[in-house]
């Protein structure tokens, strides 16, 4: 596989950073890739925005920060036009409407997916949005086999909550499949 | 047997490394970026039957750790920046009596409270200077998971080895990134056990005269030998002395006993360098965007090497020179004013030929940013 | 003296963090929170200036002001 | 003046988290100095380093941000330089208690004029959640992965021992409280500590199931009691709320003045 | 066995001053070792920097002679990585309360099972007489040419208010008091601290016209009042001797011992 | 009008210059071999209406002093060894928040606890990469009583004129030495005053910012304008920063008011130099030796000249190469394991023809030891 | 059992400083120091045994040495 | 006048420091001259031995240090058995029958005054011998005016003690002339 660089943002309390571990971790531990992931730290405040960096690959990796993403996962207004610009000419640029109302133009396969209206019609809980939010990407494109993040993520949450993240994990999949493209 | 993979941040890995290296005693006093350290040996420690404590501040976390070392133990404490500057007393302490013991610096931006969430790699000289006299230190480096965790494991080899405190010189960006790492299996890496005196009760032990190797045997407290621990320059018994002979030894004897075995103490990595015209000289997580670099542009064709240094201190003068030398120009990655080029420079033969590509701002220097001074220093403007 | 009367409780909504201590703590039920997480006054006519609320909001975002006083 | 005057009001919405205790103490303090009527530049703050000492960046005195835990070291240096200056100086409990707790005990001993505050949410918040010397035996914490076995300082006995001369103690649900007893501290002539219970719902609120802040005051209401109450009285395992100590001894500035006037005639 | 055999008599006669307190100190400390009967090699003695601090060289246990201040934290070190080993800890009282004066109040709040001895001067002898912590109001000093201005601690209430389970204070005329005492505290599980008031003829007694160590004892005499006495109760303003605290509580190791306990389970 | 003439220690001589220079505020905490500076200045200060505390460890005295200049006092601590490991924390704080204040090092034998009665000089790099991160200093140095009143002088005014710590490096055998010193009268030596802003009330007042001239007019605490004082990066209002832009930029502005002002800075003597063929450079107490030795061997007619640095800090790079280069041979003599020697090597033209003449026993050099060292490098043996 | 008897006050003269203390405080007058300023007994018939001047000797130079117990 | 290399050497409490700082302060303060005193500082302890090095001179003094005294001050058999080597040939060596027992043999001119046994005869205070012992060291060798030295141990001393220290110096300057011998 070629590397692939990915950068998730939003604000704090949204999950991105977790659903970014979670990704890197399933590509390491399940998938036997390298990966990295990588952060900005903020101040303890609310509302902050937050940005995480993952780069896959099958190669060693180096610099671990991406300028130009593959994949870019915008959650919040203000991140999106902080960081719209800079995806990869041809990249995909991942949205929710609930969030984010995207711009006409972008040199990338924009999608806007409502995924947190989803989640909250079908689950109810905010908390699972960025495990659904996980398997939107991967519905819209398969980096590798979902079962190795839903394993990650099982391994991760407390036991009573594996159904309800899977749920949402199922729902996101189903989701993002309506919207997969070949590239 | 397949290995353990962990996905884990630089911190984690450290944490690994120190376990496996025999560690079983912490102390500490939070702060960021290297705070995870001991969280992560918060939980770890006593599952093992070794002891995690946080201490009041960092002096009294530096000043346990000496404590813990000499009942035997293998010893560690983590800090970054304003820490590092409390503990430098008590560094300087453990370097005259000769106590084994490691001492992480996550790095971030300095002076003061400076950028705390940042990386920078300003300490790279008070590791080296950052306590009061003559002395000298030993100071590891690393650019990824797998070196953070066979330095920490070298860190305490080389503590035990030469009866020293050894720096780890991480940094934030390292530090907090997250990556793959594997855990060697026990045995797979060498790990140097306290070396004991063998002498039996009654017998005069001298705690602090070397064997005819250089090394020290110790004698745990609480074992039959009782002496004493001091400060002060001492005689071989550990006794204070003022006796300038016993003075003058002394300190030479800390000096010598690492600056003369820098050969064995130097740990680093060669990229590309074999027909290197220009060389870039980097370690930490700068280290990785140089080697980003040489590897993009030997693609290319372009000869670019880059030499790693995993060790600082005891600074490995004759191998920059060695491998420095034919260079066409070099260029130090680091994230600081110029801390290491400086040392570079005054190693080469050419030092109008050492340049500086660095970046002083908290975030990660990238290849981008060494591309850019590369091309200056070859006159191709940016 | 006249007894004192409400005029306004002002509050400043960009720095409220819709925490929901003035709220849960109003003697009298005055405040809520509304649809952005922010606290408003749902009953200032139960008001009994009692500034609680004004003096435990940790953002400062509450201003229980009082008509100018008859006297 | 509205609380509103003190303020650095283009540093808000502030950057504590939502329902921050050390906001309430913010919006207490600056009550405290407007019912006082002190000039804003005769007050010097002094913090040192944690979320509490933001603290003093939102308020438009002259403030001094130091360094983890020597906020009173500097503070003493402010107030001996120039002793008409009114110094506050507000702490976070590790920043009073473990690094800072020697120059805490060594300011109440000098009985120096100066109103120092105990912030305190019985965790570091800043860094994320470590034990502090306040947090109390059995508390939960990332460095106290199996519960703290850590005793924890009695803020006012040690404060009262060391020799501070004004003492008290409430919470951030008490707002009227703390008015009243900033406002006294402020205005004793000799060292003053005001420890104020705090809450952070981040990390010590989530680490040891307390809830919202709105659950965390519902707490402190619970676990304390009033001096001289008939509740502190039944239970006498509650944290009493008042002031402890109130007395007059010489302060450390006069008495210095006094080695000047007797130096000055050699 | 003679006190004689728990020394290292080589470095005797020791370099204390003539009539040194600190001297007698070290012979009251291993009486009380002797009579408890405890092993040479199961003994740490650490100690900071002063005149004080030499003990550590003198007695013929594990000595560990630290840096100015830092002795109770080395020692948690020492004492958490073996609990085994009886940890003594003796300070001046600079050492102890002024420099160190953070980590006596820690080590007394954890509960840490050491005995901490405060070798008390009232001066820093090491340095040639200037002022300490424990000097009090009035005192002459190098630092102090006009008289001292500084409050005391009393280093019993300190103690206790910080959560010492063990707290006694005697003199160096008191010699039995002060053997059984150190034996009390050394057998005590828990963090003991003895004060014993110590004479420096040299610094403090010149400069404050106490007299030779003679005189200086029949002043400890004079000023002091054993706790429950008449004397006592008929003039308070006597210093009190005496233990003041000894009582049971969770001791730091055993505590730790727990969490391994439950951590080794996981 | 004659002038007062004393007969006392060095220490003494520090505390005069003080006091001439204006200093009114002292917080310190005994060691030796620094006491009598905190000694005298509790007995002298009160007579002047100025301040002396003796605070709980030397991290208090350290802070206080920051306290008390932004008052508007100028504010001096003095240490020694382990008492300026202590102070390194707070010390990088000042260069941080641009305090102006002096600090007295009268250093003795380290590392650690070491050798407190006798003298070394081993503080010198730690003077300079002490405390944690980037960051600039300077360091003044005497050899007698009267340069140690210049010195002392020099380093309240340097330290007000780029609102930055000044440490001032003496060493324990000038520190207790007992020779001359002439007062000066007032007005004889210049003495720079604090910079305070013009500006008045209800105007912005951005401690932060530089003028023209580089230079930064202060406030006092107290007065009208109240801004932040802070060890984070901040903006010029003195408000915490994370912004690349101004991290890079407040970073470089506190590495380069200095080191781009070495030439105003530098302080130094020659004595004997005009065509001297081997050149002794010296600081503080070596050099007196150095002196005494090419003063004995002028009249020899051997060609022996000192050049006698007294400010170590930054260091004048320019100045040793200038007066170095042309020599046959450059004995660099001090009394650690060559800390000055590195940096004049590196500032030489042709660094294998500097030689280090040292003494690390406590002793103080001799003009013997150098003439020794001077042979051997001559070729004649000893 | 009889009672204790003193075999000897032995003062190691090396170690003594000659600081009076034992003199001062012996409740029998047995001590005196002497011409080196030396502790020396110089009344042992009247010691009582009761040690307090080998206990308070700060310099460890005075044993009280009793004679072996008759039983 | 030449220069002139001084060493008094005693033990603790014999007040040889104070003698020397009086002495080269004398020198500087009254009499103009250059003068530099130093001494090794021992560990608190009695019995320690004391030394202390003058130099006098009309040139500046750089090096403090006394490698070779032209006069020597041994107040102790043990100081007298270390430093008595290091005498200049032909300097005076000086020392007092109480404390010292001296070699027959020394190249230099060895005096052995009393002056411990005069002090205490004619004044009975042990605590003035460091001035005799000045004022002997005067009277047998001059280095400048002894009024000046006088001048300055008044100026020194509480104002009760002015003329003890003055009778103490008197019989010093009397004994010493005794011994007086031109060189
Ligand atoms: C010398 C030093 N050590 C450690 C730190 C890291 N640090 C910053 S704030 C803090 C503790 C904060 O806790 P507290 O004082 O209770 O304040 P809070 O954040 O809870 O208000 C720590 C350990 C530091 N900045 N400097
Ligand atoms: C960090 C540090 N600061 C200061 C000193 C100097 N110093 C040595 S001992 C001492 C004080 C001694 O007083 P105290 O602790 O009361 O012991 P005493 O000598 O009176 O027994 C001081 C200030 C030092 N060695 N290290
Ligand atoms: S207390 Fe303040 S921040 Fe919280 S909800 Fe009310 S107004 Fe908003
Ligand atoms: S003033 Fe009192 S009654 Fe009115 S809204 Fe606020 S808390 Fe409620
Ligand atoms: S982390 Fe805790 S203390 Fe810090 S701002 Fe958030 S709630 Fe407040
Ligand atoms: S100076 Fe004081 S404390 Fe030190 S040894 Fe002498 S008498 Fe004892
Ligand atoms: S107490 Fe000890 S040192 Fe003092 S005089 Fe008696 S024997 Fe000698
Ligand atoms: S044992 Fe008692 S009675 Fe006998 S000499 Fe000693 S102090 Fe005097
Ligand atoms: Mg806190
Ligand atoms: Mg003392």
């Amino acid at each position: 596989m070629e590397r692939t660089r990915i950068v998730f943002s939003g604000s704090g309390g949204q999950g991105v950073i977790t659903a970014a571990i979670i990704l890197a971790e399933a590509a390491v531990i399940k998938e036997g890739m390298e990966a990295v992931q990588s952060q900005s730290y903020g101040a303890a405040a609310r509302g902050g925005a937050t940005r995480s960096d993952i780069i896959l690959s099958n190669e060693p990796i180096n610099y671990p920060g991406v300028l130009q993403p593959d994949i870019l996962v915008c959650l919040t207004q203000s991140v999106y036009t902080q960081y719209a610009g800079i995806i990869r000419p041809g990249g995909l640029l991942l949205t929710d409407p609930h969030f984010v109302k995207p711009a006409k133009e972008a040199d990338a396969y924009q999608v806007s997916v409502p995924i947190y209206d989803m989640v909250m019609e079908k689950i109810g809980k905010p908390i699972v949005f960025n495990i659904s939010m996980l398997g939107t990407l991967f519905g819209i494109r398969p980096l590798f086999n979902p079962n190795s993040l839903m394993e990650v993520i099982a391994e991760r949450v407390p036991k009573g909550f594996v159904e309800l993240n899977e749920k949402a994990f199922t729902l996101g999949l189903e989701l993002g499949e309506e919207y997969r493209q070949d590239f | 047997m397949t290995k353990k993979i962990k996905f884990v941040q630089g911190n984690e890995a450290c944490v690994e490394g120190a376990l496996y290296a025999g560690c079983s005693f912490f102390a500490g006093y939070p702060i960021t970026p290297s705070t995870e350290i001991a969280e992560l040996l918060a939980a770890r420690l006593p599952q093992h039957g070794g002891t995690f404590i946080q201490m009041e501040d960092e002096i009294a976390a530096m000043s346990a750790i000496i404590g813990a070392s000499l009942t035997g133990k293998k010893v560690l404490t983590a800090t970054s920046g304003p820490g590092f500057s409390l503990k430098q007393e008590a560094i300087g302490y453990a370097c005259m009596a000769e106590v084994p013991c490691v001492v992480a610096n996550v790095q971030r931006g300095g002076p003061s409270t400076g950028n705390p969430t940042h990386v920078a790699q300003g300490d790279i000289n008070q590791a080296r200077w950052g306590t009061h006299g003559d002395h000298s230190i030993i100071a590891l480096t690393a650019s990824n998971h797998q070196d953070i965790f066979q330095m920490t494991v070298d860190a305490f080899n080389l503590a035990e080895t030469y009866r020293t405190p050894v720096i780890l010189l991480f940094d934030e960006a390292v530090g907090h990134l997250r990556a793959k790492l594997e855990i060697p299996t026990e045995g797979e890496l060498h790990v140097v056990d306290r070396l004991r005196t063998s002498l039996p009760e009654g017998v005069n032990y001298h705690p602090y005269l070397p064997r005819e190797d250089g090394r020290l045997p110790m004698s745990d407290f609480g074992d039959v030998h009782r002496y004493n621990v001091t400060g002060l320059f001492h005689d071989m018994w550990g006794f204070p002395t003022a006796d300038p002979t016993y003075i003058n030894d002394l300190l030479h004897h800390l000096v010598d006993k690492i600056e003369n075995n820098v050969k064995d103490i130097t740990r680093y990595k060669e990229h590309f360098m074999d027909d290197a015209q220009y060389v870039l000289v980097s370690y930490g997580s700068s280290a990785r965007s140089a080697i980003h670099l040489a590897t993009e542009r030997r693609l290319r064709g372009e000869r670019l090497g880059v030499l790693e240094l995993q060790s600082i201190w005891p600074f490995p003068k004759e191998l920059i020179r060695e491998k420095c030398d034919s260079a066409r120009a070099v260029l130090v990655c680091e994230m600081n004013m110029g801390q290491l080029t400086a040392h570079v420079r005054a190693a080469v033969r050419k030092p109008n030929r050492v340049f500086l590509a660095n970046r002083t701002d908290g975030k990660l220097i990238s290849p981008l940013d060494i591309k850019r001074s590369l091309r200056m220093i070859q006159g191709r403007g940016v | 003296m006249a007894k004192k009367k409400l005029k306004e409780i002002a509050i400043n909504q960009s720095w409220c963090k819709g925490c929901g201590i003035c709220v849960a703590f109003c003697p009298k039920n005055v405040l809520e929170l509304n649809d952005e997480g922010c606290s408003t006054a749902v009953r200032p006519e139960d008001c009994i200036l009692c500034k609680l609320c004004e003096m435990r909001c940790p953002d400062l975002a509450i201003r229980v002001i009082e008509e100018e006083e008859e006297v | 003046m509205a609380v509103q005057e003190y303020i650095r009001d283009r540093f808000f919405p502030q950057m504590w988290c939502e329902g921050c205790g050390h906001g309430t103490i913010l919006n207490s303090l600056l009550r405290a100095i407007e019912d006082l009527g002190i000039s804003k530049s005769d007050i010097v703050m002094t913090s040192g380093i944690g979320c509490s000492a933001r603290i003093s960046g939102y308020v438009d005195f002259h403030s001094l941000h130091t360094m983890h835990g020597r906020a009173l070291a500097c503070a003493t240096g402010v107030k001996m330089a120039k002793p008409e200056l009114n110094v506050i100086v507000p702490m976070g409990d590790g920043d009073a208690l473990a690094i800072g707790g020697n120059h805490f005990i060594h300011a109440c001993r000098r009985n120096i004029d100066m109103t120092a505050i105990v912030m305190n949410n019985r965790i570091y918040g800043m860094t994320g959640g470590q034990y502090s010397p306040l947090s109390g035996v059995g508390t939960m914490a990332t460095t106290a992965p199996y519960s703290s076995i850590d005793n924890a300082f009695d803020v006012v006995k040690l404060a009262e021992a060391a020799g501070a001369t004004f003492v008290a103690r409430t919470t951030t649900y008490h707002v009227a409280e703390a008015v009243t007893y900033l406002k006294k501290a402020i205005q004793h002539k000799g060292f003053s500590v005001v420890e104020i219970m705090s809450q952070c719902p981040t990390y010590y609120g989530r680490k040891n199931k307390k809830g919202s802040a709105v659950n965390m005051l519902e707490w402190f209401k619970e676990i304390t009691g009033k001096l001289g109450s008939k509740e502190l009285e039944d239970n006498p395992s509650l944290i009493a709320r008042g002031i402890f100590v109130d007395e007059d001894k010489p302060e450390y500035c006069s008495e210095y003045n006094k080695i000047i006037e007797r130096a000055s005639k050699r």
